[in-house]
This record gives C-alpha cells, structure tokens and sequence, in this order.
C-alpha cells in the first residue's frame, strides 16, 4: 500500500508489490475453490457466487487502496473482500452464518461486509452498491480527504440505471471514486450480445463524463491503469471506470450447471487463467520460485483450510439474538 | 388430472395463453433460453420464438413500464420479476403508472399486464432475496393481488390473471415451487377474488393464502388431535379479497386467526382483521389471532427459526379457541 | 414562543441541526438557491454552502442510495423527496439498502439519514402527486416513520429524526405547510414513538396522525355539541407507533376510530385496528370503525369530494358512539 | 400527413405542409397564452406548466406523424397533444377537470391521455413516460408495423435511470422510437449545468447506442431531422434521438416567479420567438402574408376563446362518478 496523493502507484510494482498480489490472487483462488467444494457438499446454505478466474482485478486494484478506503461490491464478492483484507476466518464464518461471522450470520454471502476495512458490503441487488459505493466516495469528499471508493461491478449491472445515475453525479462533483466494471461476458444465464448493444461498458462510462478505460485480464495492466484512477481520485481530480474484461469459469451460482454455454465456450473460458499466467511471468522475471510458488500455495490451502474449520466450529446465533440491533 | 409441480403449472398456463393469443408475450431477465431462473419459462422461447419470449436487459424498473406502454397499445405482456424483492426497483412502474393508467386517463386503455414473481423464504438466500411485500400491492388502488398456494391455482389464478384486463400481481412462492399437485387439464380457470376452503371446521377460522395455507392445514392437523376444529380459508386473492367467505365462516366459527409470511406488522393480515372487526365483531367470541414474521429483516442465517409456520398457527388458534370475553 | 409556518419549522429544524454537526447536510432537487419546491431549505443555501446544501440531478434512485452510503461512511444526510408519490423511484434504496444495511451487516454501520417528503392531497395535483404512502414504509423493518401535524412537531420530530442514528422517514403533509403554529424556541426535541393525546373526551378515541388531526379535532368540535365527547390522539409515529398511549385511552373510551388520508384498504388504520382487535377486544363496546379515502387513484377533479376528514371522522365517531353489541 | 414507409418526410415540406406547421405552432402559442391567464385567474386547479418558446418540436415532430402513431409526453405535454391532433374543446374541458373531458376530469393537465390520437399520456414523474413510450414502440414492432412512437421529455428528465434504461432496450431491439428532447435549459428551478457534466443528452444517447442529433429551435431544421428519424424507425432501422435547443420563456410553472432566474436570461430566452422567426421566414418566402397570419391568428384565438367557454359550460364530474372503471 502507499502513501495517499502521492503519484507513486503508478510506478511498476517492486518485488515484494508484485508478490503480494500473488498471494491474493492465490487466496482468493484457494478460497473460492474451497467454498465450492463445502458448498456442493451441503455445509453452506442458500446462494453462493465464486468470482474463479477473476482474481486478478481485486488483487490488482485493492493492491493500491489502504484499510481506511472504501470499496462496494456485489453478489460475486468474495474477491474483492479478501483483497481489501478481511479477516479470513471472520469472513469464512460469516458464508458459513455463524455467529461470530461479521455480520453475526445474518448477511452470509451475498451481503457480507466488514466495517473495519472499509467494506460497504456485498448487495443482492444487482447495481445496488453503485450508487451506495458512490455515496461514501461523497463521503471521502466531504468528510475524509484523500480517501476514495472503488466500486465492483459486472457488465451485467451496468444496464440498471442505477449505474448511470451514479456515474453523472460522480462525475459532477468530481468524487473519488473509481468504478471497477469486471466484464465476464455473463449475467446469470444470458450472454452480454442479448442486453447490451455496445461492445464496452466503457462508453456508457464517457457518456456519463466519466473517462474510461478497457483492458485485459492481466493483472499488471489493471494494476497500471487502477494506481493511476486511485491516483486522479485521491487528488480530487474526479471518477474513473476501468473495464476489465475477463470470463466467468463456472455457472452463475455454485450448482449452475450452464447447460446454455457449450462445453467448447466453457473450456475456452477456463483457459484464461490470469493467477497461472502470472506466475509464470513471476518466474520468468524471477521475482518467483516455482518452489516458493509451492511452498505459498500451502500456505493458502492451509490458512484456508484452518478458516473452515473455524467456520465450521464456531456457533451458529441463538433464535433470542435473531431481534437484536434493528434499531440503535 | 395430472400431477404435477407448481412451477410446471405456472409454464404451462403460459404456454397456453400464448398459444390462445398471439398478443400475450413474456418478458424478463433470463427467461428466454434457460427458461427462467426458476424454470417457470422452460421450453417456451423454442415453441415461440424471441419475439414472444423476451430475455431483458437488467432494468427492471424500465421494462415493467415498457409492458405498461405496450399493453395501452394492443399487446398483454407477462412480466417476470426474478425475485418479489427486487419489484422495489420498478415500483413506479407499478403504482405510478401501471396501476393508475386505466382510471388516470378515464378508461381509455386497457391495462393486461402481469406481473409473476416469487416471493417468500426457505432458499436462505437472505435478506434482499426473501421478501412478502403483497401488502403494499393491496394498498394500490388499480392493482389486484394474488397469491396461488397449489399448482392447480398456479396455474388457475395465472391464467386468469393473463384474460384480466387490469394488472394483476401474481405472488407466487419459491418454497412452492416443487410442490406437486393435481392440475386440472384442459381450461382451467380460478376466478380472481374467490377464496376457496380447503378445510371445514367448527371451531376457529383460519384465513391465510400462499405457503401458508400448507403450514395453516398442518396446524389443523395437529389441532384436530386435541379437539379444535380449524376451518382453512386460502384467500388466493389478497386484492380483491373475498370478504364474503371469510364473514361466512367467523359468523360460524366465531373465532379468527389471520396468517402471513410477510412481516406481521402492517401487514395484509391487518386488515383482514380490522374488516372482520369493523363489521363483525359481534360474531366474535375471541380476540382475532394474528401470526406473521417477526420485525425484522429476512436473516441468512435461522431462517427457519424467523419464518412463521405450523407452529404459530396452531398456537393462535389454541388461543383463539381457549379465549373469550 | 413564536407562530410559525409548518414550512418554516421544517427549514428551523434543519438550519439549527447543520450549525449543530458538521456531519449534517441536505440533498434534493431544486434545495439550494431555489430553496426547494415549498421553500423549506430557503437561505440554508446561503448560509452552508453547497457542499451542505446539494442540489442533485433528477434521480431520486440513485442519490438517495447515496445518501445511505455516505451515512455508512460518518455523514447525516437529510434527503428531500420532492413528493411521497416520487419515493416510487427510490424504493429499492429505502427497503433493501437504507431499511437493511444496519441489520443484515450486524450493526456494523449506522445509517442516520432521514428522507424528508410532503405527501397528501389539496393541491388538485392529481394523482401522481397527491398519495400518502406510509403504510408501505411501516411494514419494512428498520425504518421509523413519523408524521408531523403542527409545526411545533414538524420542528421536533425532524430535529429528533435528524440526531436518531437509524433511517427515519419524515412524512410533511403539503396541506399543513401554510399552517401557523406555536414553535418552542431553542432545543426542541420531540421523541419518535410518543403518541400525543390532543383532545380529552370519554366517548370515542379517534386515532390519527398528520393533517387529518385537524379533521379530527373539527370533528371533535361538532360532537361535542352533540354531547359526544371525542379523544383525540396524534399518533405522531407511524413506526414504531405508541401502543400504550392508545391502548390507555380505548381503555377509557372503549370505543375506536382510526383515521388517516390514505386509501383505507391496507393503510395504517388496518394495524391499528387489528393491534386493539388482537390485544385489547375485552375492552370495547363497539366495533371499530376506519376512516380513509376511498379505493381509487386520487383524481384531479373533485378532489375535495375523495380526500376523507372531518365529516367522514364525525360520522364514525357517531356510529362508534351509538354502537355497541 | 405522410404515407408510411416511404421516405418523403425527408423532402422539404411543401406550401401546404408549412402553413400546416405554421397553423400549428400558432394554435399551441394560443392556448398556452389563454391557459396561462385562466389559470392565472383562479379558472384552473392544480398545477400547469406551459410551452411557450418551444412551439416548434411539437409541430414539426408530429407533422410526420400520422393518427395511429403513439406519443408519450410530460408534464408540459399541451403542445405534443395538440401538434397530435386532439379535440381543442375535450382538451380544454379535460384540463378544466371537467366531466366530458378526455380523462372524464381525473388527469387535468398534467397526465391528459387521448387514446383516439395515440396520445399515451402526459406524466407526472419525470423520466416515467419514457418506458411507457418505447413500450409503445415494442407494441408497434410486434402488432402495428409502419406504426411508431415519439417520445417527448426534457434534458432535466435524461438524469434519470429509466432514459438509459429505455435507449438500452430500444437499440437492443431496434424499435421503432424516436426520442425528442426538447432541452430548454432548466429543469424546475435549476439549469442544466448543475445536474450534467455532458454538453448533450445526444451524447447520453449515443452512449446507449442510440444514434442522435442536436439541432437548434428552428422548426425547418427539427422537421427535416425528425422526418429522417421517423421514417428510419419505421422501416425498421432503429431508434433515434433528436435533441432541440431551446428556451424555456416562463416560470416551471404557472405562477413560478423566476426569483432564480435574472430579468436579462429571462429576455434573453423570449428573444428566441420560433414562431415569429417562421412567420417571417414564411412570408419571406411568399407562403404567407402578413394579411393571411393575421387571419389565421383570428381563427386560432377565437377556436381557443370557443375551447374556454366549452370547457366552462361543461359539467363537473359527479362524485358519484369517482369509483367507475376502476377495474374493467
Ligand atoms: C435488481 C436485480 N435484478 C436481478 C437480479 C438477479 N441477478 C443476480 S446476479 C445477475 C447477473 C449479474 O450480472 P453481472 O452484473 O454481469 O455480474 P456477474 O454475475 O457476471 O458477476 C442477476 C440478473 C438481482 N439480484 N437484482
Ligand atoms: C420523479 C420525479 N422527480 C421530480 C419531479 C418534479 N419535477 C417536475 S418537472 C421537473 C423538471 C423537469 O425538467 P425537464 O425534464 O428538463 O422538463 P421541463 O420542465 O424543462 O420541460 C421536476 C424535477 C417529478 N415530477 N418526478
Ligand atoms: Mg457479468
Ligand atoms: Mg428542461
């Protein structure tokens, strides 16, 4: 992380920068990988979003934001949580709605937040966070100078106008606040060609004011292009999308079985793999070690594991604490 | 008659009110080729093609009012709400427009549109997933409400509803989708606004609609054992609401409970219960019984401990039955 | 104490909170120089700057879901909702964001915003600007819902709305913005919640809240001569609503009306009603009887011959007097 | 009136088509000045917003639009119903709240319906009538080919979500709607600058994939892009927008004393008379005579003068009435 307002986030990451996104991509790798596992298995109820194959964009983008900024996401939120700095073991008990989860059971997945480092929440509601996340960079402005939003999002939720309206206003009082549009070709069960007619979200983006850029699934461009929107917003110069167009592994939710994507488009889809193209180019530089490379997946697979545990053994809230908290 | 789910009745009223009327059309998000995000569309896109079945972009709040506008000029589009809870982004579209367009310019449009959407909890899919917020509906002069708790008036109520020349809201209930039942086959219509008793008893009316109604008879059931007669009314319609069945039987009974999913607070219930006492409470031997969820958000996590069922039903009713003046 | 305008009450309550916290500040449409659409922030724009008093573009969705972000993150916004009937539009971010961030993430965030917005009839603006609408509002847990009826009220219960760390909704009634009143200068608080017994009288309770107070208080004043003693209680809050100060005074009376300008069917009057029915029947001696507009749209003509009050208030109360069983 | 299909609206209007604008444009300047005043005088309940200034749109649009076309339109709707071709007397009556008016007296000015002339309503709620609209257009591309529909509103209403919206979904499916904005600067009581950071809605639209073109308030200008735009979308090319510049010369509404608007914008805008500039244009050109316009002004002001006192001798609706056709 660096220091606020300073221009140093869009130099090329050093050694111990380019790691650390490594290692968050491989968390949230191992992470999601695990929750679709226990998920298949019946240990967690309701809905559950993995966001494998896109873990570059939070790695990269939160990789430029400290605890006290602020970041809004969605229901495929698990990434960017995790990116930002959640507690593992807090965040695995609360997919697993437990008492202790940080949001005492109550949100699981789809809701999950985490006031201490600046998560305003997953949201159910497509587009929702949009303007919510847009508010706390209203909030930056006003109250805490120096601190920005990055807001997540799909290309799917870019066709509420919820994202519109938030984008004009951003962009009329200049708020820092950086839009993070993951474009994965998919809402839900239908391809972006059935509900968009332009090919970017970027340009609904510039049609709002709002400058915008596109690119690939490739961690050291997005890193690139988000440490210089962080950068702009943090000096007050105003909001910025950045698309990032990658694919979405698997189906909607975790039991999806996608009989509306070929086999062929599926396998296509898997072959992007951002984290494995990322450690070969670690390699190749040799900022990485195939051996380091194991010996940190381990590390992740056993952290992640221990979190599970935890999950699994920690309390569920008792029908008496179900009333608490409505109201202060 | 053939046995079959819920959520089948409700495709297959679809298929066939299309099939009667070329005017009928379906839109909604993902309802095309995967046929819905609960299956209710399956199959229709291959027999009617993407003219008729209209996969959405995700903006509920316009596409609702574009049904609005389509049916004032001709056409009688079914819409599809994903989830009841995310009606909250095309409200105005719903009360503003939909529901006042007919008596707002004099009876000059013709409004048949419906809407379908699911509602309810027992997928503990949480807080902005599990919402009954019939009530706002019923409070919405112009829009009528129903709520089909088996697959015959899934499919009976959905059928009417597409004739209906008004909106119509149809509430369907997620729990309720799998459900198996008997539809009838052939034209089968349930008239909108006529209760249905799907229990005779002599002791305590019980007035309720959607899953309820399976919670409201186990209740009976487990009454029956300790001698209490439940009589169970599924209102099927919260708007109109058939206030002649419901009289009928308190002035028998004497006794009412009225059961909701939805948050009890301000809820339809209430004003079952204001009505009965407003103009029958002479026939009343007990307080009116009122069970609904706890004030509350939907919580991830205990929702079976959050939902109202069975359990509360049959101890209203025990209440009722033991209380007096 | 000053005689002051309802409207101006409003515009004190907001003034003297912004100089009190930093943190406090007003967004909507048309607030800053114009002063608003009734003039409530007039000269707020003058004396806090724009950075507090923020006129937004039209997109009440957007900058009220807003507003609930910038609260989670330390601000205390008010947002002015030009008209109830517009709340439509903003009704995801009320019900699933606003309504819910503070429960469904466990009391992580607190959400101090308070939506202000006139509602009601008597301004012939027909049908889409006229609807009361708080009962919707009622039935979603995690808002509170007050509605002020005199401009001592209008002041206090905004500047306790203002300083309350959850949502709160604050129904103005166009009708009383005209309305001059006493107005306790300085602090003033009013506590969400009381109810406020406005009128002594044996015979019949008559709950209400906002404008239809004064119609109740006229219907009040013809009873009287007809030797029916009428107590009236300004429910003040919607949600939560006081319980005791009501269940207190049908205790004495034993009889009931509950009033309000919102279409019957549905409203406010139906919880009420049914809270007494469920809890308190032993104690009345004669049915309750519900005043509110009629089953329609409000329209543009006649709207005097729609909206309920005092002659509709007095012929419940009446009937209410005369009933028994 | 045009043929459909065909492409002659693109052709300058002949004498006849002009002086039929003309006669338009004069007869909306009537009635906007009569209602201002009755209302003024206490005639009128509620409220009333007028279009005076902005006489050209409605002409020119609706000059290419035959009785069977839809349009949607606003709370400053009385020029589009008019330019549309309803009854003066039932528009007057209905705008009185009378009982034989178009609404049966329940609309009044602000959502007068006439179905008879594909008027789908003024609204209400900004941005509302805007789905609406394109859902006319949805109707005439499932079941009226050749039919489509125009839907009016203002610059203050493209803030809103359901523009985006609506243009996603009309360039998606390529209906047949054409989107008039008649950008008169001010939305209620603040203009434009302080609610858009973009010049253009044209640009808003352009961003949904919506083609667009702004032209000034010159009834020529607007009828020739208008006439391209409608006879595009019905033969089935697709959605447009037309943005007009223009002013608006009074209050939001009537009554509105400008306080926030200086005396020298408020002449600035009346200086910009499309009527009168037409007039002169027309006689210029020999198409009219002083003499003729003067004739014509007669007839317009003694139909309107007739309109009042039908609209003032007709009955009140009867409270009886209120509950009819509440359901059919
Ligand atoms: C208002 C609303 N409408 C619909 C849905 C159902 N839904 C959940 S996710 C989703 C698709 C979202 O697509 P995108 O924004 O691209 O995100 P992705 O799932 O690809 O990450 C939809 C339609 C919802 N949750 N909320
Ligand atoms: C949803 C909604 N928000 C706010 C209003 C109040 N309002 C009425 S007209 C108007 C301004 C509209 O501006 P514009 O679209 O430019 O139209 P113009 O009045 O200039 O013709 C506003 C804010 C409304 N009627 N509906
Ligand atoms: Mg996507
Ligand atoms: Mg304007």
């Amino acid at each position: 992380m660096s220091a606020r307002g300073q221009k140093v986030q869009q130099a090329r990451p050093n050694k111990n920068q380019l790691l650390a996104m490594y290692e968050t991509m491989l968390l949230i790798r191992r992470v999601e990988e695990t929750l679709m596992e226990v998920f298949s298995a019946g240990e967690i109820p309701g809905f559950l979003h993995v966001c494998l194959g896109q873990e570059a964009v939070p790695a990269a983008v939160a990789a430029h934001l400290s605890q006290d900024d602020y970041i809004g996401t969605t229901h495929r939120g698990h990434g960017h949580a995790l990116a930002k700095g959640v507690d593992l073991n807090l965040f695995m008990a609360e997919i697993y709605g437990r008492a202790n989860g940080y949001c005492l059971g109550r949100s699981g997945s789809m809701h999950l937040a985490d006031a201490g480092h600046g998560v305003l929440g997953a949201n159910g509601i497509v587009g929702g966070g949009i303007p919510i996340t847009t508010g706390a960079a209203f909030a930056c402005a006003y109250k805490h100078p120096g601190r920005v939003a990055v807001c997540f999002f799909g290309e799917g939720a870019s066709s509420q106008g919820a994202f519109y309206e938030s984008l004009n206003m951003a962009a009329l009082w200049k708020l820092p606040v950086v839009y993070v549009c993951e474009n994965n070709g998919w809402a839900e069960f239908t391809p972006q060609s059935v509900h968009m007619t332009v090919a970017d979200v970027a340009q609904r983006a510039r049609a709002a004011g709002v400058e915008a850029e596109v690119v690939s699934n490739d961690v050291l461009a997005i890193h690139q292009v988000a440490g210089r929107a962080i950068a702009r917003a943090r000096s007050g110069e105003g909001p910025f999308l950045l698309e990032v167009k990658c694919n979405r592994w698997h189906g909607h939710f975790v039991g999806d079985a996608q009989k509306y994507r070929g086999k062929e488009a599926v396998a296509q889809a898997m072959s992007d793999d951002c984290l494995a193209r990322f450690e070969q180019e670690l390699i190749g530089a040799k900022v990485l070690t195939a051996k380091k490379a194991k010996e940190l997946d381990q590390e992740k697979r056993e952290a992640v594991a221990q979190a599970v545990e935890f999950a699994r053994s920690s309390p569920m809230p008792q029908p008496g604490d179900l009333a608490e908290g409505l109201y202060l | 008659m053939a046995e079959i789910r819920y959520i089948l009745a409700v495709g297959q009223a679809m298929g066939e009110e299309m099939e009667r009327d070329p005017d009928v059309l379906l839109l909604g998000e993902d309802v095309g080729a995967p046929g819905g995000s609960f299956g209710a569309s399956r199959g229709l896109l291959e027999r009617f093609g993407s003219r008729r079945v209209v996969d959405t972009p995700i903006c509920e709040a316009s596409f609702l009012s574009l049904a609005a506008g389509a049916a004032a000029c001709g056409l009688r589009p079914i819409v599809e709400i994903m989830f009841m809870d995310f009606i909250t982004v095309c409200m105005d579209g719903m009360v503003n427009q939909l529901a006042k367009m007919r008596y707002m310019f004099g009876n000059q449009y013709k409004l048949p549109v419906v809407v379908r959407t699911p509602a309810g909890g027992g997928l503990n899919a949480g807080p902005q997933h599990s919402q009954c917020l019939e009530a706002w509906f019923a409070h919405v002069p112009g829009l009528k409400v129903v709520m089909p708790a088996t697959p015959a008036d899934a499919k009976g109520l959905l059928k009417s509803a597409i004739r209906d020349d008004n909106p119509v809201l149809v509430v369907e209930h997620k729990a309720l989708h799998a459900m198996k039942g008997e539809v009838p086959e052939g034209e089968h219509l349930v008239p909108i606004g006529e209760a249905r008793v799907c229990r005779q008893g002599g002791d305590v009316t019980v007035v309720t609609a959607g899953r309820m109604v399976h919670e409201a008879l186990a209740a009976a059931a487990e009454l029956e054992a300790e001698g209490i007669g439940l009589e169970v009314i599924d209102l099927r319609s919260i708007q109109p609401w058939d206030k002649q069945t419901v009289f009928d039987s308190v002035a028998k009974t004497h006794r009412l409970v009225v059961a909701h999913e939805a948050v009890k607070a301000f809820g339809f219930g209430a004003e079952v219960a204001a009505a009965v006492g407003e103009e029958l409470m002479d026939e009343l031997d007990a307080p009116i019984g009122r069970v609904g969820a706890p004030f509350m958000p939907v919580p991830f996590s205990l929702e079976q401990a959050y939902l109202p069922g069975a359990v509360q039903i049959a101890q209203a009713a025990r209440q009722a039955a033991q209380g007096g003046f």
